[in-house]
């Protein structure tokens, strides 16, 4: 999933790269990649963790982990950051997500009767950033769909979705089902559709 | 003719005319960069009723997580609990309420304060719970929310470098909330880890214009705790 | 009228003086003065103007002339000048006017008639800082009053003006007559009176 | 994997899809801190019908006076006009539409076009001309008007540095305008006068984040114009 949700990082763009799955891209970028990855905490020019004894405790993502940064990188405030963010100066973000509807609609910071974590910039993102890509298991550990017809848990965006990959393969929204742009070897259409909660082609 | 200086000798006398109920805005992302000494001093200081806004609100029992333990917390506005497990404690209790906001509007709306704008649209949170109660117009067939600024009667910033009229310079991601914060308060603290003489700062590298503050006080040691301590392998 | 707008600066103040009468105001400041001028295009902390042969193209206040800084001065963009304007960060301004109502009415930037110069930052200034002064001559050129009871050219800002500094005294706007505050040396009441389109007292 | 560049050639490849009719944003304080190079190339360009965005759309027949000289500016968006005789005479002879706006509003209206914003309240020019047909409304008791983000399809900037991705310092009161213009326009070409590698301007030194520039042009001399020559005598 993270070698795929690689490839649609364009020459050259401002990626951001949500907590959870979407930092496993990070990890499988070559070090020299040609990417600008932009942490919400005021960072753009993220590199990778730092190696044991140089951390820096002022130098963090949004994550709150220690990182690096790479020759060109800015820091900035965070009406800054959040200006770059929500005015479409972010030509990426890579998030994770609950729930996904065909009409691109997001759910992935809250769980009805779960504990409030907060949304923390996950809504500026999904609202403001030129592409969306979602990266996430096909289903949920209990077997229910996160590909669905109409999302049922707190939304983070309306109709922001540009793409979703999971471990079966990649799809786009197309307003009343989600369209199969690719799947992973070995897993059918069949499969797909058993494992989604909405129409698939 | 002297300039007036805004330094004060000590957290005590930065924070004196801080009274019960008061509304407080404090830097920092989780328990980076943060204000500690200030954040200490509160807590010394004894008043209660406070208005916390700060984007976490301490963590794993650290940092400002130390006044939702010591009860002296009413009301929090921030972006994100995560594993803030004291204000967790606090929400399910009911003993302080909790504002949710999103990262970016909750620091435009400090912006806001600060530059003198009352109202904005913002496309964040439209047709989501955060829409709750809020005007939602059309411009350009996009749909908006309007936010209002948030103000607030102290601010307690962290800084790397300042100077007696409060010209700052920071740290790396520590920058955060902290311009925006300094805008929208009454009274604005910078906790420096460096005080300098006037013009040490060359004018092109004021990240922070003393306009924006009202007292610093000289902090050179900071415990600095790391909360995700992240590294990579020997040899990549 | 220099010298006594100079009084109305509290130690340690930022200020901001407008083209024009207002700019003799910082002539007559010592040059180790307790005060942070602001210049609306991006600086906190103008010096004076520079020595010749030591002008800088690139460092000018507001009225375009050439200026130096103080130690402790800063330079910024335009949008934080003017947050700092709007946001009540200017403890003072200091502005020369057309005309000033009893009610705190002021113009000062157009002439019914008159060639189209243009606002600059005036209406910022006056709508955003914390205590305005204005310093004018009493009355205009062709004897016309500039203390009105109503302001008849285009208006800057409504119930704006703190303070009036003119050649014969100084004055304060208390919502339907200008209250006396000083006499210039020699000036009598009835002069003023007799010189003031609205109520003295 | 080497980095993809933002630095272009030319002041021609710079500018080489502006067209006719094209909205442009030029930084800049009369003839101070002036993208030179850019506005003659412009000029050269040929292209008409053009709407630009600047302080004062030049001074004394030089800058972007040049361009209303060669009737290429159909329309001025503007806070100041003062002694630039050629827009006086534009407007006289109505060959220019010319809108004047405060100068607070109208970086505020280009910093909200940057980030996101559609429209804000504000209080300057409440109850003025400047009032005239836009809505105003109160807030905790005192009136505000709406205005609208300002966008542009290319915004024209001076800078003293900046690397082959975009971040940029500037020097002195240059920046002015150029931060809001590169944050609301489509196409955002930075004139600089140094061009550094990467990593040559610390984190902490960015004026200007490269995400905000499209691209870069290396011009390392300027006339840099002064408008108004003061001084002061001799032993003062």
């Amino acid at each position: 999933m993270a070698h795929r949700a690689a490839q649609e990082i364009a020459p050259g763009s401002v990626v951001n790269l949500g907590i959870g799955l979407p930092t496993l891209v990070a990890d499988v970028l070559p070090p020299d990649a040609d990417v600008w990855l932009q942490s919400e905490n005021g960072l753009l020019g993220m590199g990778p963790f730092p190696h044991e004894g140089e951390e820096d405790p002022q130098l963090i993502n949004a994550g709150k982990q220690t990182v690096t940064l790479v020759p060109g990188a800015s820091t900035f405030d965070s009406a800054t950051s959040f200006a770059m963010i929500r005015g479409g100066h972010v030509d990426l973000a890579i998030m994770g997500a609950m729930q996904v509807a065909p009409n691109g609609d997001l759910a992935n910071w809250s769980v009805p009767g779960g504990r409030t974590i907060g949304v923390g910039g996950a809504m500026d993102l999904a609202a403001g950033a030129r592409r969306l890509v979602v990266v996430m298991r096909h289903q949920a550990r209990d077997g229910s769909h996160k590909l669905v017809t109409t999302c049922t848990y707190p939304l983070t965006a309306l109709g922001v979705v540009s793409r979703i990959i999971t471990e079966l393969g990649v799809f786009d929204p197309a307003e009343h089902h989600f369209s199969v742009v690719e799947l992973a070897p070995g897993v059918t259409l069949g499969e797909v559709e058993a494992r989604t909660g909405a129409p698939t082609r | 003719m002297a300039r007036t200086t805004k330094e004060v000798g000590s957290v005590v006398e930065a924070l004196k005319d801080l009274e019960d109920g008061a509304c407080i805005m404090v830097s920092g992302f989780g328990l980076s960069g943060n204000p500690e000494a200030l954040i200490e001093g509160v807590l010394a200081g004894g008043k209660r009723g406070l208005t916390l806004i700060s984007n976490n609100a301490g963590s794993i029992g650290e940092g400002l997580a130390t006044w939702l333990r010591a009860g002296i917390v009413a009301r929090v506005i921030c972006s994100y609990v995560g594993n803030n497990e004291d204000l967790q404690r606090a929400m399910d209790d009911g003993t302080v309420e909790v504002q949710i906001t999103p990262q970016g509007t909750f620091v435009e709306r400090m912006r806001a304060a600060g530059a003198g704008i009352p109202a904005f649209y913002t496309p964040t949170g439209v047709g989501t719970l955060m829409a709750k109660g809020k005007e939602t117009r059309i411009f350009d067939g996009r749909s908006f929310l309007l936010e209002h600024a948030l103000h607030a009667d102290f601010a307690l910033i962290r800084a790397h470098r300042a100077d007696p009229f409060g010209n700052v310079r920071f740290y790396r991601t520590s920058q955060n909330f902290a311009p925006a914060m300094a805008s929208a308060a009454r009274i604005t603290v910078v906790e420096a880890e460096e005080v300098v003489d006037l013009g040490d700062i060359d004018a092109d590298d004021v990240h922070l214009p003393g306009a924006f503050v009202q007292r610093v006080v000289h902090v050179p040691e900071h415990r600095d705790l790391i909360e995700i301590r992240t590294t990579r392998s020997a040899g990549t």
